[in-house]
């Protein structure tokens, strides 16, 4: 299929068509969403930060081994739990995280998950997160 | 002062607002005129070739994402054909056609991100904005679907992560209906003012067999007078069941590379409103790819795939050595050929064509550099 | 008035000027990969970043004040980045976004990337997310807002 | 009466030559300052309006509807440091923005703008020859332009300024024929026919009107004289970076970028005075500046719309336009507007 | 360790491979150049630890098929292509680059991506990951790499 080149016109025509066209926005309701005051929806798949149920967590390191570059690692943790006799949990560092939900889905636990939390910048580049913070709201994470 | 001393030496980029990202051109440049450019790429070589190597087959989706990042879609679909194939997982018919709308969704966004961008660097401030905003309802989709915006990681070896459920046909075919209007009036802001046709009409002619020489493909190969497209050549997905046409020009110039891109989007919509209407029910993943499996397909022997991403021809092409992780990953970009013949391009013109020619060849350096 | 104490009057017009410079950062058109096309995103209508006056994207680094470095910073592109940052004039601020750029993100393994940004130039603000979604940006943003008044708290 | 007269008459006491300079000395200063506020509302205005053409909301964090914006923005550019580049040629890079800015506000001191209730006629300068000596200011910007572009010691910085040099040369000349259409055409009706006021007081129909040609060319020569698009050639932002003012930093760039917008803002005062009845309206009671400014706020609208839409131009096809089209029409329009004043009498 | 054969067999996909050796591959790829394939849309070096094997992936408009032809190097040299094909510049250039394949004949062997005296090859299965190289830039704005992180880092 062959496209068609525009044919010739009256000059200064089609320009002023489309001066009208940007002008008629100016008219139009802004699409804006105001972000701090009004907050979008977010849909139930949006994914951001990861959340670690402690309880359900049994240790397996299928998540450690998914994770397409290493941000994952397990941890040893104090901690009574009898489904994780070895008491490894994962931690999680968020300045390497790119969130591609990979060890969401291959918990067979569904113990690690991902959250709507998304603001998280901070001034310091410390975005390591131990298995207890990663339990916590973002909130308390003191860093 | 030398004999040349007319001859400037002009470096543009690798931080320059209209060279998409970190391109520099070493050009030499007489008053306005550009006598001969050299590309000097590499600004953004991110070595995912060689860290496709030491990971999974499922994990390798993220680098390609990561490739051609403005419609992210696409490339893990030219991913998939190969490493699908490597490994002997296929997915089910409606994953199929789910990859189908996807791959057709990522090609209008990358399209609109190119409109944007060229119409910035013609000096149009508005455009831009209403590109954005059409590309912001794709989003939704993409969000709706798999959770991200822009790198979704959204299919799967042996399928998609999450099925289309009936909210996000609902907001398919809500966009198949709202876009066919708004891409005519951003196209006509474009296309009816006299200054732009001006611009470009008769710039950068690309002849048919320069083209050939260096191995340009996609929109450029096609507006130079070849027919040549992956969907039509070597159907994969559900290209060969839906009813699509490919746009042509004989002209090669700056104009014909921007209608025939046009006239994409316009059969990418016609694709989508085909795709959404036959979407069969069923599984959409193949069980053998989930779970902990994920981690455990292995593949052996050599599979070269190719796709058309919305930039071109894009083939990967897989080695595997019977493990878990890929032996050798190849990937054939199209941007690439696509800017090696910018030194072509870039004889005998102005800076201000330069860089049109620039705005319509659309690279995207994830995919150059790697 | 001795010395060390600031005064009332210079007290005065270091709030204002940190006002000024919190309400108009304007950011250098710096776009390296990914995270670019999401930094134009927050340009765009949607999120309009211009509601807190950084509407202008300057593409001269010396008429900018903010250096939004998205995307991966490769080895080759490093000098590059610190060229440009010492072409900004005083006071500048740098946002990491993205996280190629604080840690080098999904490339941390191989051989081209720079381990974060921070190695090159200082940052002042880290937004991680690959890529942060504009709001999320905006986020950065605000935080980087409190950060020049002095009443950033993470 | 005038706002003159009645500054001279508070200070008549202090004999006739103190008087004089305090008068235009304190006329002067508020011109400057009531300048400096409309160019500031200028681009606010252009800011709202951007956003709004772009189904945004524009600035709204800063004061009611970010109406401090612009305060903010000068308060950042006045703290910010001044980057000298090192290898710069000094005098006429320290010397260029202020030239740009000297221009552009001597020649808002040159025209009149009707009369505004009690105050009454508000002008600074009423010459004789006040069209040659607009345009002879209006002239000096570009020379700050080139200065700009040679001293900052930076390609794109050079290739913009010869670039504004060769777009300078290539409209001005049909610029001043179209005006010279006007002056022809005045001349039949008043004595003064260089006079900007009295030009724009002796006029029964507006000039654009009559000459919509001549509308057309000086209309396209004032968006390239205040330089934005599709006539950016100067600072093409995908091109050149910034043009001429690359090396600029700090408050240097802010007067450029202030010149720019007072352009906008005293090109569309130009043409409305000129082709649009400037302050002649229905009802001659003292609202002349008030129909000024609705005129100019009108052509302002236009101007940015033009600018929001339309692609740059090349440079070569510009000088074309200018030589091949421009120029042509404008000759025209002068022996039209020749031929209406010698046999019908308008 | 796999002898090498020349001749000609169906990969996984169901595609044509040809194998040749070194010295009749210009004149192979020539030949098929001449048949109608004149798309040349891959060059690939697989670094197979004990030699070095090239793929190239071939395109023909008119037939509408490709085909792969494929040969092999134990000392990391090939017969250039680009007097075929003016595409193979930058493709060889990449290869020497990453895989460290010296195309003999290539007008102009340089690195594509990296700086000239980056050490090792990187999509080679020996080369060293731990061994961290930087870039700097000197005066003349040129690149090189270094191990030493120095000025700026």
């Amino acid at each position: 299929m062959e496209v068609k080149e525009p044919g010739r016109k009256i000059p200064l025509v089609g320009s002023l068509e489309g001066i009208m066209t940007v002008f008629k926005h100016s008219l139009m309701k802004p699409v804006t969403v105001q972000y701090p005051e009004e907050k979008e929806y977010t849909p139930d798949r949006f994914r951001f930060r990861i959340f670690l149920k402690l309880d359900d967590c049994v240790g397996c390191t299928l998540c450690e081994q998914v994770c397409p570059n290493k941000s994952i690692k397990m941890e040893t943790v104090k901690r009574e739990n009898p489904r994780n006799k070895r008491m490894i949990y994962p931690d999680v560092n968020f300045g390497t995280c790119t969130v591609c939900r990979n060890c969401e889905e291959i918990c067979p636990t569904d113990a690690i998950y991902l959250t709507h939390v998304f603001e998280t910048s901070r001034t310091k580049n410390s975005f390591l997160y131990s298995p207890e913070e990663l339990s916590k709201p973002e909130d308390e994470v003191v860093k | 002062m030398v004999a040349m001393s007319d001859w400037v030496e002009l470096n543009i980029g690798p931080h320059h607002p209209s060279t998409h990202g970190v391109l520099r051109l070493k050009a030499r440049v007489e008053g306005e005129m550009v006598r001969e450019v050299e590309p000097v790429i590499g600004y953004l070589h991110r070595n995912a070739e060689k860290l496709c190597e030491n990971t999974f087959f499922c994990d390798n989706i993220i680098y390609f994402d990561r490739m051609d990042y403005v419609g992210a879609p696409g490339m893990e679909v030219g991913y998939l054909e190969a490493a699908e194939k490597l490994l002997g997982v296929f997915p089910p018919e409606r994953a199929v056609w789910i990859r189908t709308i996807m791959a057709e969704l990522s090609r209008i966004a990358s399209h609109l991100i190119w409109l944007a961008a060229f119409g910035l660097e013609l000096g149009m401030l508005t455009p831009f904005f209403y590109c954005f905003d059409l590309r912001e309802s794709i989003l939704t989709i993409f969000v709706e679907a798999s959770g991200s915006r822009l790198l979704t990681n959204y299919c799967s070896i042996g399928g998609v992560y999450q099925d289309f459920n009936e909210k996000i046909t609902d907001e398919v075919e809500k966009f198949v209906q709202d876009a066919p209007k708004k891409v005519e009036e951003i196209n006509s802001l474009f296309i009816k003012n006299d200054i732009f046709i001006s611009r470009n009409k008769g710039i950068g002619v690309l002849d048919k067999n320069v083209a050939i020489e260096y191995g340009v493909t996609g929109h450029m190969l096609r507006a130079s007078g070849v027919e040549y497209d992956v969907r039509k050549a070597e159907p994969y997905l559900a290209y060969s069941k839906v009813n699509f046409e490919i746009p042509t020009s004989t002209k090669g110039d700056n104009l014909a590379r921007y209608l025939v891109r046009i006239e994409e989007i316009r059969q990418s919509i016609k694709i989508i409103s085909q795709s959404i209407k036959k979407l069969p029910e069923g599984p959409f993943f193949n069980p053998k790819a989930k779970k902990s499996m994920m981690i455990r397909l292995r593949g052996d022997g050599e599979v070269y795939a190719r796709t058309e991403s919305s930039k071109g021809e894009f083939g990967v092409y897989i080695v595997g050595d019977g493990g878990v992780k890929p032996y050798r990953v190849r990937v054939r970009s199209p941007s690439l050929r696509n800017l090696s013949v910018m030194r072509e391009l870039g004889r005998n013109v102005m800076i201000a064509d330069l860089v049109s020619i620039l705005g319509t060849t659309d690279l995207v350096f994830g995919e150059i550099d790697r | 008035m001795k010395t060390g104490d600031p005064g009332i009057l210079t007290t005065t017009l270091e709030k204002a000027l940190e006002w000024g410079r919190s309400n108009s950062l304007w950011p250098l058109t710096f776009g390296l990969a990914c995270c670019a096309i999401e930094m134009m995103a927050i340009q765009a209508s949607k999120v309009d970043i211009s509601r807190f006056g950084s509407e202008i994207f300057r593409n001269s680094p010396r008429q900018s004040d903010l250096m939004i470095v998205s995307g991966t910073v490769t080895k080759k592109m490093a000098p590059r980045v610190k060229r440009l940052y010492d072409e900004m004039p005083y006071p500048k601020y740098v946002i990491a976004m993205g996280v190629c750029v604080i840690q080098g993100g999904p490339y941390v393994e191989g051989y081209s990337v720079v381990l974060g940004v921070d190695r090159v130039i200082p940052v002042d603000v880290y937004v991680p997310g690959c890529p942060p979604t504009p709001e999320a940006l905006t986020y950065g943003l605000m935080t980087l807002q409190k950060k020049i008044r002095g009443e950033a708290t993470r | 009466m005038s706002l003159l007269s009645r500054t001279y008459s508070i200070f008549s006491i202090l004999g006739y030559y103190a008087s004089t300079f305090i008068t235009y000395l304190i006329d002067s200063i508020i011109l400057l300052l009531v300048a400096a506020v409309a160019i500031i509302l200028t681009i606010y205005f252009f800011r709202k309006y951007m956003a709004r053409v772009q189904l945004r909301i524009g600035p709204n964090r800063v004061g009611k509807y970010g109406t401090l914006q612009l305060i903010a923005d000068a308060l950042k550019l006045m703290g910010k440091e001044s980057i000298l580049p090192r290898l710069r040629d000094d005098l006429p890079y320290k010397v260029a923005p202020i030239l740009v800015f000297t221009g552009l506000m001597i020649a808002f001191s040159l025209l009149p703008y009707g009369s505004f209730f009690w105050i009454g006629d508000v002008f600074i300068s009423n010459s004789g020859v006040g069209i040659i000596l607009l345009f002879a200011v209006l002239a000096i910007m570009p020379i700050g332009e080139l200065l700009a572009g040679i001293s900052s010691h930076n390609k794109y910085s050079l290739t913009g300024a010869l670039r504004s040099v060769a777009k300078d040369i290539s409209f001005e000349v049909p610029m001043m024929i179209s005006v010279l259409a006007i002056v022809v055409m005045a001349s039949a009706r008043t004595p003064e026919s260089l006079n900007i006021a009295s030009v724009v007081s002796s006029e029964i129909l507006p000039y654009g009107i009559l000459q919509p040609l001549g509308l057309f060319v000086f209309y396209i020569g004032m968006i390239a004289r205040a330089s934005y698009s599709p006539f950016d050639m100067g600072e093409s932002e995908s091109e050149l970076v910034s043009g001429y003012s690359t090396e600029y930093s700090g408050m240097r760039f802010g007067l450029f970028y202030v010149g720019m917008f007072g352009t906008i803002l005293l090109g569309s005062f130009i043409v409305s005075l000129f082709y649009l009845g400037g302050y002649n309206g229905p009802y001659q009671w003292n609202l002349g500046l008030i129909y000024l400014l609705i005129k100019a706020v009108v052509v302002i609208v236009i101007s940015f719309t033009v600018w929001l839409t339309m692609p740059r131009i090349r440079i070569d096809k510009f000088v074309n336009l200018g030589w091949k089209y421009l120029f042509p029409i404008s000759v025209i329009n002068l022996i039209l507007a020749g031929f209406l004043t010698l046999y019908l009498g308008w | 360790m796999m002898e090498f054969q020349p001749g000609e067999e169906r990969g996984k996909d169901g595609r044509r491979i040809i194998k040749v050796r070194k010295e009749d591959l210009v004149s192979t790829l020539s030949k098929l150049k001449s048949e109608g394939y004149i798309h040349l849309s891959l060059i690939t070096g697989v670094d197979r630890k004990d030699f070095i094997e090239v793929v190239y992936h071939l395109h023909s408009f008119e037939r509408n098929e490709y085909i792969s032809v494929k040969t092999v190097t134990y000392n990391s040299e090939v017969p250039s292509v680009t007097s075929l094909w003016k595409s193979a510049d930058w493709e060889e250039r990449e290869e020497y680059d990453l895989v460290g394949i010296r195309f003999i004949g290539h007008p102009n062997l340089k690195r594509l991506f990296l700086p000239e005296n980056w050490v090792g090859h990187p999509l080679r299965k020996d080369y060293d990951l731990k061994n961290v190289q930087y870039i700097n830039v000197d005066e003349e704005g040129e690149d090189y790499a270094t191990f030493d992180p120095g000025d700026g880092w």
